[in-house]
């Protein structure tokens, strides 16, 4: 999807010396990601990878070009290297660190309303898997080979739930064009609605694949913002059918506290906004399978 | 994270809110003279659990002597609560908050919680104090009032005073029911919690303004900079097996069912769960070994799994990303020479090197029942169950 | 002006029952404002001037369809009163009051960001003289039979500048349509580039005079957005030219502490964006005259 | 409101800034002792006066004993200092601070104030540290950084370390810089500053960060909720007319010319100071009396001229607007009896009922010469001038 990462991104990776930045920071380049360099505050100067150490984000954006950025810093830094992306002017980035304290991800919200809609950058995370466009370049930690290349959307608040999409597609010879976790917090960078709207605008992009959770009130936004907006089908799943009430289901995020929040009652109101539900996880790929081939 | 009423309390004070007099006590001998100390001539003994609804099971005592404090304390420490939202198990009683009896002119609700649609903090009070939350939506619905605190700026006066108002309250003690609005809404932001809850707020026939019993709910993510209320933490008053769970970096929820979970991820964890029920079973435990899925964690979560005498059967599913399928399977076979696992193992693998993976399962000697799909696995589990 | 007030626009007074409010609610009655009512909390249910007092802004919305409103409320306790209007759906505001702490102007800025562009407020002063259109609505304290009916905006960080120009002009026959005092503080909550556009927007104006000084960025904000954006001719002068560096000049905006901001360098940055500058605050007047006479 | 260096310097160590050891002395005598409980071997005396550039001024003595420290505390307690910022007539110095001399390494500069046009605060910090901005701008504009703070969040860490990686920073010591950035951008929003200005900000040969200088400016509308920060003022470094004006509610800045001005409304003042320089003359003063222009207000406002020995002619410019002409001239009559005034008198009214505040001046036994505009007034007080 272009709208979000290509080919031609050129990624920078925050926490870049660290052991995760490291890792992951190769297997991104072992998938074709364009990782031009990297950040570690007192470090600049040095090489990593082969590639560049900077001291921050605006030195690396200045001297590489980046747009995009993933961060790997410990959650009590993440908030601040979060603005710091997003002051640096880089577009795309990406959180994958889990446990950043609610009150961080309202501030950086906040934060942002200074930048205007055209400058503004896409926070996408915390606590998720990250974004591969197949075949183009992967910004995040998932296992790219079970992605293979076509043209269905994937927005997911779980990572491996997001896998499995991903595997039972591959299964049945479908493609993605980009796959989006949103991550499984309460309060995220990008919701359902932000990136579905990005994919209704994306022509490499046929139909979405949305795989949400109990809790909060995103993916009602989403199916409704379709209703609305959107031309392109959506194919829905909710998990957490079985979770009782007030409990916290492992994601911060995954918690009903209102009505509307419950499996039952998102299915519900995403069918009546005209969302394909998936009846159950097993045939997630299926379901999107028999959406389309009625297209 | 939660912490007990007095300790709550503590804090609201510390925020310019009024709250009656009162001390707590760990032992029947200490509570006649807490009572003396704190003076009046009624008290209420209440049993510090981490629950609400304490009253209807009998945790809260109005006593009229020293003496009758000192007797509802000995009734009171040591004793299981249950309440209707303990669970069936209860909450055991170690700490008990003697406090003066306030003459009660009003009963309000008051609670403070995120907003996830605004991404701001919502503040919801009701006239109807002394009830749930819950049971004010469903009865009373009318009475609920709500306002959006800008995270920006934090509360302003204009907020608190508009909700003062909308609880109907006399124009002479407008000020101070803002200001306990406000300090309210200033512990929520300066201590990253997530729930705040003065039920009832009472209007004395004093004209006085207390918060007569308080919850407070906090961040865990955020515990590395509170070290003052991570500090509050009682653990007595949480699950063992969680307690278990989250000191080893386990995400686990205690669930109704037989069937126990080990499973990567929270949505696939869920998934999972869902795939059971839609198989007739029924989940033991939520249980998200988290991404990696180490040898470590998988030791960790067996022996979690095995402290639950309710699971009759172990299902385990596995996505491997970025670790393989075969490095699970070893980390299996290698927790299960550690551990003795009694009851039957449906095990689940997929993703990287999934053949390789059940390869190594099949020729070690584990006894487990190999499954293909999420469906797949839940089926197997619950047909295992059936032909015990 | 229609795009803040006309004959019809329902006016509220906060901080209706103290001196002040009083004394200016009677002025604005006298001159035809429609005041619906005020607001002083704890005294909701009473009658003033005839008029309904509520404890709330919201209050008083509901109950009379106010959109516009004026503060004369103590300094310490105007950011929240111009919030609370804010909120409650007020759609012009004029704080009157001097003495607004900058940290409490900024605290407005950063809330009002929470509404959406069509449902922002119009804040407008503080420490002004407020709007007048005259013969329809007076929102402020100006002398209003001063202003002649017509068809010439002004827009004036002082208040008695502003009454000196509507003067000038009435001797020459010149009628205003709207005046707008946006204040001396240095923080603001309308600019002269966010009134300046109103102005070329609505059709009951056809020049401008904008009534500078010296110290801060928004004359000259002002002059850039109407050479790109403008077809109306627009008079400036701007006060201060005697005016020591470092020094506040009276209001606590007029201090020079940067390039552009003293009043000779304004006037020529305003000259080059094609404004029409009035030499001398004698001749605001007959340099209005002289413009109106071209177009 | 401005404050004295060492008071700065206290205010920025309690956010956690470094400072020099120091301490405030009033005499000679406890200046010997001071230096000895400060210990050390180098001490700096340095005259407390509301200015910059005291060292030019001989206002900053190095000492290399506890003798000298007496000595050079006698030589500038009770002297006028005159430095390019306050004006030929200096200011009185009547408190010392000593403080350990530091070994500078490196003095950079560090600056907060509000920018006006992103409505932010705004951190200015240069490599040339010693030298006031002014110059920097001028000599070398390119070793300026500059990082806006959201104000909706407060100062971030990464703009902190952005500005300290900015001015070259070795590695070791960036969390140190970063640490003194933060705590001066706290004091700016936490006690309603105008202005935060350290200059220099060192790096000793020790490695230490030191905030060897310190100027700060308050925002005097936000003064009623900063008593700590109010009780800092010191009357006997301003100017006494300031004073007298500013005690009275009038806006009162002194000024070198000889045409003492009376006008309602800062813009109006401002613009009739600006006819009187076109007009060939000069103001001694800056005189707004507010909207209002009650007779009291005016009793006042020519008490404060009069003060003011440059003053040759004065003139009084109000537009009446809901007060009326009639008040006014009824104002000025009754100040004129109470007040002798020794030089000509030029009067202007303009706006609601002028004609009768005319007729009333003219009709009573005050001397004075009639105005009708701006332009008039200010060419009659010139006129009257060169007729002397």
């Amino acid at each position: 999807m272009t709208v979000l990462i290509d080919k031609s991104t050129k990624i920078i990776i925050q926490g870049f010396t660290g052991k995760m930045g490291t890792f992951h920071a190769e297997e991104m380049i072992k998938y074709g990601s364009n990782v031009v360099g990297g950040v570690t505050p007192g470090k600049g100067g040095q090489k990593h990878l082969d590639r560049p150490v900077f001291n921050t984000v605006k030195d690396a954006v200045k001297n590489t070009g980046a747009s995009a950025s993933v961060l790997f810093v410990p959650p009590a830094f993440a908030a601040d290297s979060a603005m710091e992306s997003a002051d640096a002017g880089i577009k795309t980035c990406v959180a994958i660190v889990d446990g950043i304290p609610s009150h961080d991800m309202i501030k950086i919200k906040r934060y942002m309303r200074r930048y205007s809609k055209n400058e503004k950058m896409t926070l996408v995370g915390p606590n998720c898997a990250g974004i591969i466009s197949p075949g183009k370049s992967m910004l995040g930690i998932m296992p790219g080979h079970i992605y293979k290349e076509g043209r269905v959307g994937i927005i997911s608040r779980s990572g491996t739930l997001g896998y499995e999409a991903a595997q039972q597609m591959k299964d049945l010879n479908i493609g993605v064009s980009t796959s989006v976790g949103i991550g499984g917090d309460p309060i995220n960078g990008s919701s359902f609605r932000d990136i579905i709207e990005k994919f209704e605008m994306d022509d490499e992009t046929d139909a979405i694949l949305m795989i949400g959770e109990i809790g909060g009130p995103q993916e009602v936004a989403a199916g409704e913002f379709a209703k609305e907006n959107m031309k392109k089908p959506v194919i829905g799943y909710i998990a957490g059918l079985t979770a009782p009430k007030g409990r916290v289901m492992g994601h911060a995020g995954a918690i009903v506290s209102a009505y509307g929040e419950s499996a039952i009652e998102k299915v519900e109101i995403l069918k009546e906004c005209g969302v394909t539900i998936s009846k159950n996880p097993s045939v997630m790929g299926e379901t999107v399978k028999s959406v389309l081939e009625k297209i | 994270m939660d912490i007990h009423e007095y300790q709550a309390k503590e804090i609201l004070a510390s925020f310019g809110v009024t709250i009656p007099r009162g001390g707590i006590v760990y032992s029947p001998e200490t509570a006649e003279n807490k009572a003396r100390e704190i003076g009046g001539s009624k008290w209420v003994v209440k049993a510090q659990i981490h629950s609400g609804a304490r009253g209807k099971a009998g945790g809260i005592i109005l006593c009229n002597s020293p003496l009758e404090v000192a007797q509802a304390t000995d009734k009171l420490l040591g004793k299981k609560l249950v309440t209707n939202q303990t669970g069936p198990e209860g909450k055991i009683v170690n700490r008990i908050y003697i406090e003066e009896a306030t003459d009660i002119e009003k009963e309000l609700y008051l609670g403070l919680v995120f907003d996830r649609s605004s991404e701001s903090i919502m503040v919801v009070a009701s006239t109807e104090g002394g009830m749930s939350v819950e049971e004010i939506s469903k009865e009373k619905p009318e009475s609920i009032i709500r306002s959006k605190i800008e995270v920006a700026v934090g509360i302003q006066s204009f907020q608190a005073r508009e909700l003062a108002f909308g609880l109907g309250i006399e124009p002479e003690l407008i000020s101070r029911v803002s200001d306990t609005i406000v300090g309210c809404a200033k512990a929520f932001s300066e201590l990253d919690a997530t729930m705040v809850e003065v039920n009832p707020l009472v209007i004395s026939k004093q004209k006085q303004i207390l918060a007569l019993d308080c919850k407070m709910s906090f961040d865990n993510n955020a515990m590395f900079r509170r070290n003052k209320v991570s500090e509050l933490r009682d653990k007595t008053q949480e699950d063992d097996k969680e307690v278990f769970a989250s000191d080893r970096g386990l995400n686990y929820v205690s669930l109704d069912g037989n069937i126990g979970n080990i499973i990567n991820g929270a949505g696939l964890a869920m998934a999972s769960m869902d795939m059971i029920k839609l198989a007739g079973g029924q989940p033991a435990n939520f249980l998200d070994v988290g991404g990696g899925a180490t040898p470590e964690k998988i030791v960790k979560a067996f022996k979690l799994i095995t402290m639950d005498e309710k699971v009759k059967v172990i299902l385990i599913n596995i996505f491997a990303g970025i670790n393989r399928c075969d490095w699970v399977a070893e980390g299996i076979v290698q927790a299960l020479k550690k551990i003795e696992i009694k009851v039957p193992l449906v095990i689940r693998l997929a993703g990287t090197n999934v053949d390789k993976g059940n390869k190594i399962l099949r020729e070690s000697k584990i006894k487990y029942i190999e499954a293909n799909t999420l469906e797949d696995a839940a089926n197997k589990a619950v047909a295992v169950l059936k032909k015990k």
